[in-house]
């Protein structure tokens, strides 16, 4: 799977703002009686690529959640490229992308349908074309009148990371990447990163794969019990 | 790929109803199990209540609007389920849609639902009750098109809560059937005057009353339902 | 309150005013007064844990 | 402060209501139609009263959690209490008004407007207490809860209207009707007297609602402080 990532986004220069790409301030997270993440600080500065890394339940996948505004904050204060994540809560999620574990993909659609849905709610004047070109991209244009029901674990990852392309994000959060992927569907998740960082897209990757991870970013956030600590 | 400007609610409604009537018509097969399961209710009130056809008759509006709202208690868990499978619904978010816009194309959805089912219903309840449309199918219209969207509107509210909560399926009928109770009461009521004539001219008043209930329940899950869904 | 003096009076057309029934006025004090000994049982039973700092 | 709440309010309560009863008992006539049944009205009112109170307190707390920008546990501590206070109250006040029904119209149930509304309320905020049993979250169950609050007690005077119009055909009209100087004592008495009760199981009921929800969102500083020294430079690897 070739996938070119496109760098006519005036958007995706990472020089635009001088804000680091990714402020924690003192976040705490909780999840009824559980504290998921606990008094966080941390800044991401602007044009670096963030690997976080820490054991299952260690606040990695809450820590990209609360970037995503998909979660607000119980504690503290998120601010991505300088928008605070909860007061501007929608200019943040026009600049981050999120490809979590969950796949955000509707069983009962075509693979072509869920990019259209998404191409529509974004605007797009011809979603099918916009599907279309990206679903050649990350190599399922043949498949992409089946339903996503019937898809492979790896094809639905590349499904999700279409609909991530989809959005053009200044920040990618890529929650766990290469998880059920085989060896060529690694090296191809690795094509698309390092693609996503020639065109000033800034990456947080949480992942297992330490060794893939550190090749790709330049930071490391250690994460342990919600707190971060020294690797 | 240059990002498009972002779009309106409207827009944004649209596409999202887009998007449901879509998976509605792809899993169509549900979508019969539940006309079924309505048409088993108003059989199951013929066989409960004995043959006497003029009983039946006498209350068939009452049964009516009861196999409706049978049917709309599932109707709107499925509406929700779609969106919980993969986090369907933290993807409609993070694109970002307006969660007003979620709101309005999952009430529309389910209300049009409704108003379809109880078309085909209709015949049905001629057959098994032996009623006859008395004042004219525009009157009907009414009364099925406002009773719909007044069982869909607090409907959507409490399903959206109910889903996330454990304990589902008990959980929606028990929050939902005392708030829809005045609806339930009036458009019975309509129904009634409906099929048996109505030299008193009351038939307005309770319109008037289900339109009242509409507007205060569009109103209120309009202004309360992004507190639902946004952390 | 007057809609309910006035069904009393249409329930008792003829027999004009009801005669006894201490066994009704007793049955709802007393359920009363049970069930608010029983609420504050139950407030007592669960009532917070206090930590030493605090008196109890 | 503390102990006059634990101790004087209740004895107060108790003290007063037990007046109240006794006036509504012994001194006061018995009404010239219902005769002593009537005195089932010293115990039924003010339950109805305090249910409406509670409930009214309720319906306060949850739309003033939801203007509010950020949680407010004491908002949300006094929403259950009200829910639940109320709803023991209104169940109380609503089986006493079955029992006197049946002496004076013959039957425990009758759908008359006020009894329908208040059995749709009591069913409201029992669904309304389910709903908070079934969510963990204490951020989710406080906006969940608020929300049903709202929706619930904006329902009851639509439901009270519709059921009015719905019984119209059929219900006889009532027509005023004054009230002997001599019961009115004894129910205002008595109603204080509740009053004070109530007052004491909604801060009682309050204070075991807030306990709960300040074990629930302890600060994260409660935690083992793990290595908290090291967070400033743990993320400099490359």
């Amino acid at each position: 799977m070739t996938v070119r990532i496109p760098d006519t986004n005036p958007l995706a220069m990472p020089s635009l703002s001088a804000a680091p790409a990714l402020a924690l301030h003192d976040v705490s997270k909780r999840y009824g009686r559980r504290w998921a993440l606990a008094r966080l600080t941390y800044a991401l500065p602007a044009g670096r690529s963030l690997l976080l890394t820490g054991h299952n339940g260690s606040g990695k996948t809450t820590l990209l959640r609360l970037v995503a505004t998909a979660l607000g904050p119980t504690a503290g204060k998120v601010e991505v490229l300088g928008h605070d994540a909860v007061q501007e809560r929608d200019t943040v999620r026009r600049e981050v992308g999120l490809l979590s574990h969950a796949s955000f993909l509707y069983e009962d659609l075509t693979a072509q349908q869920n990019l259209v849905v998404l191409a529509r709610l974004l605007g797009h004047p011809s979603p099918g074309d916009v599907a279309d070109t990206l679903l050649t991209r990350v190599g399922l244009g043949r498949r992409s009148d089946n339903a996503v029901r019937g898809f492979s674990a790896g094809m639905r990852k590349r499904l999700a990371i279409a609909r991530l392309l989809l959005k053009a994000p200044r920040i990618a959060l890529l929650d766990e990447p290469f998880g059920e992927l085989d060896p060529a569907g690694i090296h191809d998740m690795e094509g698309i990163i390092a693609e996503l960082k020639a065109s000033g897209v800034t990456v947080v990757l949480a992942t297992h794969l330490v060794e893939q991870g550190l090749t790709l970013c330049e930071e490391r956030l250690h994460l342990q019990d919600g707190r971060a600590v020294a690797a | 790929m240059n990002r498009p400007a972002p779009i309106g609610l409207l827009r944004a409604t649209l596409a999202l109803l887009r998007k449901d009537l879509l998976i509605e018509w792809r899993t169509r097969a549900r979508l019969n199990a539940i006309v079924f399961f309505a048409l088993a209710t108003l059989l199951m009130f013929s066989f409960a209540l004995g043959p006497d056809t003029r009983l039946l008759e006498k209350n068939a509006g009452g049964y009516f609007w009861l196999a409706i709202l049978f049917a709309s208690v599932l109707a709107l868990g499925e509406s929700f389920r779609v969106e919980s499978e993969n986090a369907c619904m933290d993807g409609v978010r993070l694109a970002p849609a307006d969660a007003r816009a979620i709101y309005l194309s999952k009430a529309l959805g389910n209300a049009l639902l409704l108003v379809a089912l109880g078309t085909l219903l209709l015949p049905v309840m001629v057959a098994l009750y032996g009623v006859k449309v008395v004042t004219g199918f525009v009157d009907l219209g009414c009364v099925l098109l406002l009773g719909s969207l007044a069982l869909s509107a607090p409907g959507t509210v409490y399903a959206a809560i109910s889903s996330n909560a454990r304990a589902r399926d008990v959980l929606l009928p028990l929050l939902l059937f005392p708030l829809v109770i005045p609806a339930l009461l009036s458009a019975a009521k309509a129904t009634t005057l409906v099929l048996q004539g109505d030299p008193m001219n009351q038939l307005n008043s309770w319109l008037g009353l289900l339109l009242g209930f509409n507007l205060i329940y569009w109103g209120v899950g309009f202004l309360l339902f992004p507190r639902i869904i946004e952390d | 309150m007057t809609t309910l003096m006035t069904l009393g009076v249409l329930a008792q057309v003829g027999s004009g005013r009801i005669q006894g029934g201490w066994g009704y006025v007793w049955s709802c004090y007393g359920i009363t007064v049970a069930a608010l000994v029983l609420y504050s049982l139950s407030l007592w039973l669960r009532r917070p844990q206090a930590p030493q700092d605090a008196k109890e | 402060m503390n102990k006059l709440i634990k101790w004087g309010l209740p004895l107060a309560g108790l003290g007063v209501l037990a007046a109240g009863w006794w006036l509504g008992l012994a001194w006061a006539p018995p009404d010239r139609e219902m005769g002593d049944v009537q005195r089932i009205m010293y115990v039924h009112v003010p339950l109805q009263w305090m249910a409406m109170v509670a409930m009214l307190l309720n319906f306060v707390a949850a739309v003033s959690y939801l203007l509010r920008g950020n949680a407010s546990w004491k908002l949300d501590s006094t929403a259950e209490s009200a829910a639940e206070v109320g709803l023991l109250l209104g169940t109380l006040g609503m089986v006493t008004g079955a029992i006197w029904g049946r002496p004076t119209w013959g039957v425990y149930w009758s759908w008359d407007p006020r009894l329908t509304s208040e059995a749709i309320m009591l069913v409201t905020y029992t669904g309304y207490l389910v709903l908070r049993r079934f969510v963990e979250d204490p951020d989710k169950r406080a906006t969940w809860s608020a929300v049903v609050a709202i929706l619930g007690a904006i329902n009851l005077p639509i439901v009270w209207f519709s059921v009015r119009w719905w019984r119209s055909l059929h219900q006889v009209q009532s027509s005023p009707k004054t009230v002997d100087p001599q019961m009115v004592l004894p129910l205002r008495v008595s109603a204080i007297g509740l009053l004070l009760i109530t007052i004491f199981f909604l801060i009682t009921r309050y204070r075991l609602a807030l306990a709960e929800r300040q074990a629930e969102v302890a600060l994260p500083d409660a935690l083992p402080e793990a290595s908290g020294s090291v967070v400033s430079n743990a993320h400099k690897v490359a």
